[in-house]
């Protein structure tokens, strides 16, 4: 399988960068987005490239293929991808490369793919750009021996399907299938697994890995998650505003951490195998230390006290909310025959859940974990079962009698960008609900929103501040003021912390804990993040696909699964120690192999 | 006959097109190579040839309103309907003052008029055939009468002279009441025998052969009549013949009619072999192609458009193809004598001094638009006084020491407010409604326009009295173009105060004096022209001192003779080119 | 898909009858409510001897003076099985569709229509064509060279074409291109399978005149969406692939792009065959929409009430056009609906 | 109605450094401010905004105007007009000289002579922009009324009563709407609703144009409605104890204003060329109240001695619709959130 006529150095490296910089000209300025970066792939190496939001890395891989043209980007520095200069070749050269030498594969699926094509014809079209003289049954056979290749079923069938036919798991394979039509030298893969699942996630990661042993490519594979890279690179380079802040063999840099932002990502990230109350100790430890006084009420100090001990929830009372059976019915249109088809997004759950408990739901993408939340707090109106708070039924009470309920319990939701008003002023927003509860006197409602900013770490002088102005760490902070200012009992979590960087997340979850604390709060922490969970959780309710597979308190359900699906998410989740990345994909090879393959 | 002004900016639009076919007005046209002069074809045939064959072509910016001869109220509808449909009487061949006599056309002579005055009989010629061969009865003539005039379910569109003046007829119901027999009750009219046709009177009226000339009197065979849908084939008595069905806006191909008996017709040399008709041409689109000789006759008979008049009559070698005949219409505006305080003469007369008649004819478009009157009656007919000035004014610009004083007399000193109608779709209408206006608020008047359809204003607003109080419209702008050139058939529906009507009303000024009801019954009772003469002079000088109608114009129209037309001049009978001796140059 | 079209069918009928219904009660009742009676409606249409029994007469010709329930249900009724009327003591059969005679020159107002369609189809098609190839290719080309010379040119015109009443357009063109420097025959109406030359050279000033507007408010659209489209991640993975960028632009950019112009075009060819009432009456074509606007001034109810019908008829059939197209550019809307 | 997806939206931000730094650098900076920002920039709105503004001003200072620089809209001088054809004589003095190409423009009469009458032209224009802009005004704030409400409600609420209102929206779009209003505005006697004369125009002209023209708005807002809604604060309000009018007005309406003061400025220009169609059509203002598309009707039957009688009032209503076009559009492209610069 050598590709014509490209020429290239067998010897040489297959990716090699040079002091490539980046940068946008802007109305602010020039904005340099990658600032003197140097790296190089060997023809079948791995290299992980790491940074947050604004690092650089989504540039740098645009740039490798030659996208970054036609924008007002301007390059300088080398960048050859199998010995051809990317900033120098023409653009029928570089046209030439892409897809044949150097393969990408992009960050959503569900928009990657373009909707008005069957993927056989996009799949076809990637293969006959390249080999002209191909025939279209020649192509149409290579597209069905790719998709077979990444593990799409009945592969003949399915190349003439459409893309909104698959989910997003298969739409990725579909995309790795696409590039791998022509046999590409390099394999750019950027944030591939970030809007997928983690089961899906940890099997395309397994793909990919799989190919390039294979196939012999050179791997490119760019995220924001260490862990995510951790298992499939022999090396990673970490960038921090357009730089390389630290580059080496993946063991070395996750052991040693030598630059002080990679040891800082390290730290923030959530372990999973850290427990909840290790954790609470650490926190409560360092906001000792950072206060310099022990500022919890008494009779919490025990920093090392395990949780059942802790006293601040009994399970012996009587549960502050009781969810009974409930389920939650939509009606599903579409089908052949335009008939609706019921579909129960919640499907018979129950728990109690006591007074300063924090129950952590975590779940995949249709669980049903997020109805559930929404059923508690009574925005669904359940179709069946019962939700009792503090002993009332609370279930099918209209909305004006839910009013002054609506105080007892508060949810923060899951995207800070869109959970608060852009028209309304932080102040108005969290003041609102003083407003709503029937407070008038606006100086009162001014003070008591300006404490709490002060609380959840904000300035009181942002009071007539527009969201837009804070950072997505700062709103989530925001949405937290708005829960807590009516003092609730219980505060509904909804992924509080999935659209926020690593270390916002960690600031956050921190804030959470601490509150919990201060205001002796009850938590429901729903999220997909398994090490999240385990880490602010008492007690673990496992969900798919609508009912609760396993509920446990959390060291038992991490330790000690019960359920299979609750062990193959652990065992998918991605893991920051190489080896023992790989020691879960040797074991998830296992399992596919006993069962078949699945996505 | 109807008086239409064209609208002709708006034609364009088609808004007033629809609205603006005119019963007075003449098509163009002129004779072929050789080109006449200025205003030849208003006193002379213009380019004389008996030349046969080609197609004449028509075209008209609106639908035609009907070709029914019995539904119609148009003249050119009139003229135009004798290629197909003969009438008892026509309007003499031939240019100048007396295209307005009446001439035999079916009849083999002029009536024999009995000597009480209150009988005609009318002996047919012989040779009159339909197109199918069969010969016209005097008959078919009575029932043409009938349809167009009995019962309440007659025709709509047409004159109902008939009905007013028959005798013995008023029981009568039409010719639908009694499916057997249509013409059972109607004892108006007798037809002792096939070649006869007597017509009684309630009592005598001079002017009978005019109405004779209308073209009601067109035959039609019982059998064939379809009520309104008549028009889509009417059964041919002249040279020409429908080609096909007419539908209204389709357009209408006449072609010869191998039946008629050219020896038993006076009227027509029926030159053409074929005549088209085109509907709804855009109004500038007509005379640009009348101009390129792309076309023959504009059927309105209105003239050019504003636009090309303008460019035309600037143009020294393009006028050469013009006439500007008078129409015999006279343009005014409708003086209310009801309506406070122009219920009040003085009120009446200070509106008459107040008035700048310079502007108003220049609304009119001028010199080419029409004269300044100083009386209501046009100089084409008989009754016409040109010493006649009640309201002099240093040039035509209006007296507004007199009129303050006037509105001093009847006790609106400073002016008062009053509203003037007009037909939204008629420009200069409009444009004759703005001048005024300007003109009243000099002396402090102030004048409201208000806007109505041209398609109701007759029957429902300004023909409407009771509207007309309700709305105080003081004024209203309107015009007529008499159904016959006499002073009885101009005056008689404008200020005879019998006229008066709760809808449809002409009589707009509601104006009812004794005097001058009395002088015009006597003078379309008497047959002496003198006394007649005298008598019309008398009415018209009573008007302009009542001060019911304000003349703007003595209305003219610019008509263009297109080279290749023969044997063009302009009939004052039907106030535009006389169309039946039309013959053309194009093949 | 059966399903979908049905759905969509019945949505399309249920819109008829409505605006049937509308616009029944609008011209037949709301001249009531501002004051109108039945006499001075029957004035309008009796002729020119509007004497007492004749408007009677009218009355009952007409029904006027039947309750509008009835008056509505006899329309109706003739739609789908004819009527039957008297003029002038004949009685005369409309078969059906019927959607009865003028009041004011007694044609049955169906058969007017449909002579009359030729025009407005051939004005719709012509303009249609010249606006949709016109403003998409100069929308495409524009989007691609954003910001070049061309660019900014072309969406200048399209911005001056926007803001250009067709009437003013159409004024000028007639005033100034046909009379005064005659470059154009003025335009006029040739039936096509009579002519085809002179049906196109007698329509081109009317088709262009119209299409201008269309083209402009498409080229805007065109550009804005190919620009919105050409930022979507599929257009990178096309990159990515190597493929030629007309083939990125032309197969993956313009396809998306197309789906929403596609029911704007649907939309505005529907109105058009309901009457390009400005373009007929600038040009003097005798079309749908001249005939409507001649009714209206004649305040002819039983063809305004027709045109009307015809006008929303046409826009139903145009959308559901537009939803089968839709199924066919995307296929998501398949199962979806 | 689909099940609430549970998919956690892992977008993250990683769409190029420009972004992440512009967001901090513009932190500070209210929305509205660097949309003022971005649009002063765009020299062709502002073009168009300045424009707006002065025929908003010409409109308002009709009488001051014309009494500075012309002449009362209505008052006649013939005697610069040449009789027979209309046109405007070249010397007044002598008739004979012709008439004047350019429509008797000149200092004193900066826009010319009205043919026949010879009203100065640019006093009847300044006043017909009253006119024009007074209806365009009118009409936008009817449908931004209608539209708004029932756009919002629709959006909103949902399921039968979005399904009414949306299928009203398709009967109002698949009206004839041109037809509709010039039959509408033929049958509504004088006198009709206590209204008389050129008020009862006016209002008429308002009525018709934004009753048949909401849905645009209407469309608009219900979209932006449907995704506002599923924002999360719009749940966070609720889960406040928020009633819906707290939500509709408070919550949802602030979001609304940008897209609606965007939208209607559009509508803007499309009203006027409605009321000038309409006055074309001759359904308009009563005489001699002057309106532009009035004019333009008039003035086919002058094109040959007086061209710029057709000119003018056309480029009057070309200009001003441009103007708003050119406002319209630069305010969009402001706010869009998408543009990049």
């Amino acid at each position: 399988m050598t590709t014509t006529g490209t020429g290239q150095d067998a010897a040489g490296p297959a990716v090699l960068v040079q002091d490539l910089s980046i940068t946008f000209p802007t109305m602010d300025g020039d904005v340099h987005a990658v600032d003197g970066l140097s790296f190089e792939v060997a023809p079948g190496g791995a290299l992980g490239i790491v940074g947050e939001s604004g690092s650089g890395k989504s540039a740098t891989s645009l740039a490798l293929m030659g996208l970054h043209r036609g924008t007002r980007a301007r390059i300088t520095g080398g960048l050859e991808v199998v010995g051809t200069d990317m900033v120098s070749a023409s653009d029928a050269r570089i046209r030439q490369m892409r897809g044949n030498d150097i393969a990408m594969v992009f960050q959503d699926p569900m928009s990657s793919l373009h909707p008005q094509y069957t993927i056989g014809n996009q799949l076809i079209e990637a293969y006959r750009t390249h080999r002209p003289k191909s025939t279209r049954a020649e192509a149409k056979a290579r597209a069905v021996e790719a998709l077979d290749r990444v593990g799409i079923p009945e592969p003949t069938r399915r190349v003439n399907s459409y893309p909104h036919e698959f989910s997003g798991g298969m739409r990725q394979r579909v995309v790795i299938a696409m590039a791998l039509m022509c046999d590409p030298k390099v394999l750019l893969a950027d944030e591939p697994t970030t809007a997928l699942d983690v089961t899906v996630q940890a099997q395309i990661l397994d793909l990919l890995d799989d190919l390039r042993t294979e196939l012999g490519m050179a791997l490119i594979l760019v995220s924001h998650d260490l862990a995510v890279v951790a298992g499939s690179v022999d090396e990673v380079l970490v960038m921090q505003k357009g730089k390389a802040v630290e580059r080496g063999e993946v063991r070395k840099v996750l052991a040693e951490p030598e630059h002080p932002y990679t040891q800082a990502l390290l730290a923030a990230v959530p372990r999973v195998e850290v427990s909840r109350a290790q954790r609470r100790a650490q926190v409560r430890a360092d906001r000792a230390a950072g206060e310099g006084r022990d500022a919890a009420p008494a009779g919490r100090t025990g920093a090392t006290a395990l949780p059942e001990a802790d006293g601040s929830w009994n399970p012996d009372t009587d549960p502050l909310l009781s969810v009974d059976n409930v389920r939650m019915r939509f009606k599903v249109r579409g089908g052949m025959m335009g008939k609706s088809t019921d579909f129960y997004a919640v499907d018979g759950v129950s728990f109690d859940l006591h007074k300063g408990e924090t129950l952590g739901v975590v779940g995949e993408s249709g669980s049903g974990k997020s109805t559930l939340s929404r059923m508690v707090m009574r925005l669904l109106e359940p179709t069946e079962g019962k939700v009792l708070f503090e002993g009332r039924d609370i279930t099918h009470i209209s909305e004006r009698k839910l009013r002054p309920l609506r105080r007892d319990v508060q949810m923060v939701f899951q995207n800070p960008y869109s959970s608060l008003n852009p028209r309304l002023t932080i102040g108005d927003s969290i003041g609102t609900a003083l407003r709503v509860q029937g407070e008038s006197d606006g100086k009162l409602i001014k003070r008591r929103v300006q404490e709490l900013l002060e609380r959840v770490g904000l300035e009181p002088l942002h009071y007539n501040r527009f969201p837009h102005a804070f950072s997505g760490g700062q709103r989530q902070r925001i949405a937290i003021a708005r829960a807590l200012i009516l003092r609730p009992k219980l505060v509904i979590c909804d992924e509080p912390v999935s659209a926020l960087d690593v270390s916002t997340q960690d600031q956050v979850l921190r804030l959470l804990s601490e509150l919990q604390d201060d205001f002796d709060l009850t938590y429901i922490f729903v999220a997909h993040d398994l090490a999240v969970v385990r880490q602010v959780s008492d007690r673990v309710a496992v969900m798919k696909k609508g009912r609760v597979v396993e509920l446990s308190d959390s060291d038992s359900v991490y330790e000690a699964p019960q359920d299979e699906y609750t062990r193959s998410l652990l065992n998918a989740a991605p893991v920051l120690d190489p080896d023992e990345a790989r020691e879960h994909r040797a074991e998830r090879v296992r399992l596919r192999a006993g069962k078949g393959e699945a996505a | 006959m109807e008086l239409r002004k064209s609208a002709l900016g708006l034609a364009a639009l088609g808004v007033s097109s629809a609205l603006l076919l005119s019963a007075c007005g003449g098509g163009g046209s002129d004779g072929g190579g050789s080109a006449g002069s200025y205003d030849q074809g208003t006193t002379e045939v213009v380019n004389a040839s008996e030349e046969s064959g080609g197609t004449l072509r028509y075209a008209i910016s609106a639908n035609m309103e009907s070709t029914d001869p019995g539904n119609t109220y148009y003249g050119y509808v009139w003229n135009f309907s004798r290629y197909y449909a003969r009438t008892l009487l026509t309007y003499s061949p031939e240019p100048g003052a007396k295209s307005t006599e009446p001439v035999p056309d079916m009849a083999a002579e002029m009536p024999d008029i009995s000597d009480d005055g209150t009988s005609y009989t009318v002996k047919l010629r012989d040779g009159l055939t339909y197109e199918d061969g069969s010969a016209v009865t005097s008959e078919d003539i009575k029932y043409a009468v009938a349809r167009s005039n009995f019962g309440e379910d007659a025709l709509p569109n047409g004159p109902r002279y008939f009905k007013e003046l028959l005798a013995d007829s008023d029981d009568y119901e039409g010719v639908n009441a009694n499916p057997s027999d249509p013409l059972a009750g109607f004892d108006g009219i007798e037809t002792p025998d096939d070649k006869t046709i007597v017509f009684h009177l309630k009592k005598p009226f001079a002017d009978f052969p005019y109405v004779l000339v209308q073209p009601q009197t067109a035959p039609v065979p019982a059998d064939s009549d379809k009520g309104q849908q008549y028009q889509q084939h009417v059964v041919s008595s002249g040279p020409y013949k429908f080609e096909d069905d007419w539908k209204p806006g389709s357009g209408l191909t006449l072609v010869r009619n191998e039946e008629w008996n050219a020896d038993s017709d006076p009227i027509r040399p029926a030159l053409p072999d074929r005549i088209t008709v085109e509907e709804g041409v855009d109004q500038n689109e007509i005379d640009q192609r009348l101009i390129n000789g792309e076309l023959d006759v504009d059927l309105g008979g209105t003239g050019l458009g504003p636009a090309k008049k303008g460019e035309i009559l600037t143009d020294e070698a393009a006028k050469a193809n013009v006439d500007n005949p008078e129409t015999g219409a006279l343009r005014y505006v409708a003086v209310n004598t009801e309506v406070e305080p122009l219920d009040d003469e003085a009120c009446r007369q200070a509106v008459m001094y107040a008035a700048d008649h310079n502007s108003l004819q220049r609304a009119w478009g001028g010199a080419a638009g029409g004269e300044i009157p100083n009386d209501v009656i046009p100089p084409t007919i008989k009754g016409h006084d040109p010493d006649l000035d009640l309201y002099p004014s240093e040039d035509d610009k209006g007296d507004l020491d007199k009129a303050e004083a006037k509105l001093e007399e009847c006790g609106e000193d400073g002016g008062f407010e009053t509203n003037l109608g007009v037909r939204s779709d008629r420009p200069t209408e409009v444009a004759a409604a703005e001048a005024l206006q300007a003109s009243l608020k000099r002396v402090g008047i102030e004048v409201d326009i208000k806007q109505y359809p041209s398609d109701s204003f007759t029957n429902t607003q300004a023909g409407s009295p009771d509207f007309v109080h309700e709305n105080e419209l003081g004024l209203n702008v309107y015009g007529w173009i008499p159904d016959w050139p006499t002073g009885y058939g101009f005056l008689s529906y404008i200020v005879h105060g019998d006229n008066i009507k709760d809808a449809g009303n002409s009589n707009v000024s509601e104006l009812d004096d004794e005097q001058i009801n009395d002088m015009l019954d006597q003078a379309v009772e008497t047959g002496d022209e003198q006394e007649q003469e005298r008598l019309y002079k008398e009415v018209d000088r009573r008007v302009m001192e009542a001060g019911a109608i304000l003349p703007i114009v003595f209305e003219k129209s610019v008509l263009y003779r297109p080279e290749n037309l023969t044997n063009v001049y302009f009939s004052a009978g039907y106030a535009m080119y006389d169309y039946m001796p039309l013959g053309t140059t194009n093949q | 898909m059966v399903t979908y079209l049905l759905r969509r069918l019945g949505a399309g009928v249920l819109l008829l009858a409505i605006v049937t219904l509308v616009t029944f009660l609008i011209f037949y009742v709301v001249p009531r409510m501002a004051g109108q009676t039945v006499q001075q409606l029957a004035t309008m249409y009796v002729g020119k001897a509007p004497t007492e029994e004749a408007i009677q007469a009218t009355i009952d010709r007409l029904n006027l003076d039947q309750p509008i329930a009835l008056q509505f249900w006899e329309f109706i009724k003739g739609i789908f099985v004819g009527a039957t009327y008297t003029f002038g003591g004949r009685e005369v059969v409309c078969s059906a569709p019927c959607f009865g005679y003028s009041f004011q020159n007694y044609t049955e107002v169906f058969p007017e229509i449909v002579n009359r369609l030729p025009v407005t189809f051939s004005m719709a098609i012509g303009a249609g064509v010249i606006w949709l190839v016109g403003g998409v290719s100069v929308g495409v080309v524009s989007a691609i060279k954003k910001g070049s010379i061309f660019d900014r040119l072309s969406m200048g015109l399209a911005l001056a074409g926007v803001s250009l009443p067709v009437f003013f357009t159409g004024l000028l063109s007639l005033a100034f291109l046909v009379h005064a420097w005659g470059l154009f025959d003025t335009p006029r109406y040739t039936p096509f399978f009579q002519d085809p030359i002179a049906w196109a050279t007698g329509l081109f000033l009317p088709w262009v005149t119209l299409a201008f507007l269309h083209a402009a408010q498409y080229a805007r659209q065109t550009r804005a969406g190919m620009l919105e489209t050409m930022g979507e991640d599929y257009i990178r993975t096309a990159r990515a692939k190597g493929l030629a960028e007309w083939k990125v632009i032309l197969k993956h950019g313009l396809r998306p792009t197309l789906t929403p112009i596609v029911t704007i075009f649907g939309l505005d060819i529907g109105l058009v065959l309901g009457g390009a009432v400005l373009t007929e009456t600038v040009f003097s074509l005798n079309g749908i929409g001249r005939y409507a606007v001649q009714a209206i001034i004649s305040q002819d109810l039983p063809v305004i009430l027709g045109v009307t019908l015809f006008g929303a008829f046409f826009v139903v059939v145009c959308n559901l056009i537009v939803d089968l197209l839709y199924a066919w550019v995307d296929p998501r809307v398949r199962v979806s609906g | 109605m689909s099940a609430p997806s549970d998919a956690p939206e892992k977008q993250v931000e990683d769409s190029g450094a420009a972004a992440g730094q512009k967001t901090s650098a513009a932190a500070n900076r209210s929305l509205r401010q660097i949309a003022w920002q971005r649009f002063r920039r765009d020299k062709v709105a502002m073009a168009g905004a300045i424009v707006v503004l002065l025929l908003i001003a010409m409109a308002v200072l009709a009488p001051l105007l014309t009494k500075l620089l012309g002449f009362p809209p209505n008052e006649f001088h013939q005697s610069l007009m040449d009789p027979l054809t209309g046109g405007a004589l070249k010397d007044p003095d002598d008739p004979a000289a012709g008439i004047d190409p350019w429509g008797g423009m000149s200092a004193e009469h900066l826009l010319g002579l009205e043919p026949v009458t010879g009203r100065d032209m640019f006093s009847r224009i300044v006043y017909g922009a009253q006119i024009s802009l007074l209806v365009a005004f009118g009409a936008t704030v009817l449908c931004v009324i209608i539209g708004t409400v029932l756009g919002i409600v629709a959006g909103y609420f949902g399921g039968v009563t979005d399904t009414i209102i949306s299928r009203a929206m398709d009967i109002f779009l698949a009206f004839p709407l041109l037809l509709f209003a010039i039959a509408l505005a033929g049958v509504i006697p004088d006198g009709a609703f206590g209204l008389e004369g050129n008020a009862l125009r006016v209002g008429l002209l308002i009525f018709i144009i934004g009753f048949f023209n909401w849905p645009y708005i209407g469309r608009i807002v219900r979209g932006q409605t449907l995704t506002l809604k599923e924002r999360e604060f719009v749940e966070a309000a609720r889960s406040l104890g928020a009633g819906s009018g707290h939500i509709l007005f408070r919550e949802l309406l602030p979001n609304l204003i940008t897209p609606i003061l965007v939208y209607s400025t559009l509508l803007i220009p499309t009203n006027i060329i409605f009321e000038a169609s309409l006055s074309f059509l001759g359904v308009g203002i009563n005489p001699p109240t002057p309106s532009w598309g009035g004019m333009l009707s008039d003035s086919l039957d002058f094109y040959t001695t007086s061209p710029h009688f057709v000119i003018i009032p056309g480029l009057a209503i070309f200009i001003t619709v441009l103007a708003f076009n050119l406002f319209g559009d630069g305010l969009r492209d402001a706010f869009d959130p998408r543009s990049s610069d």
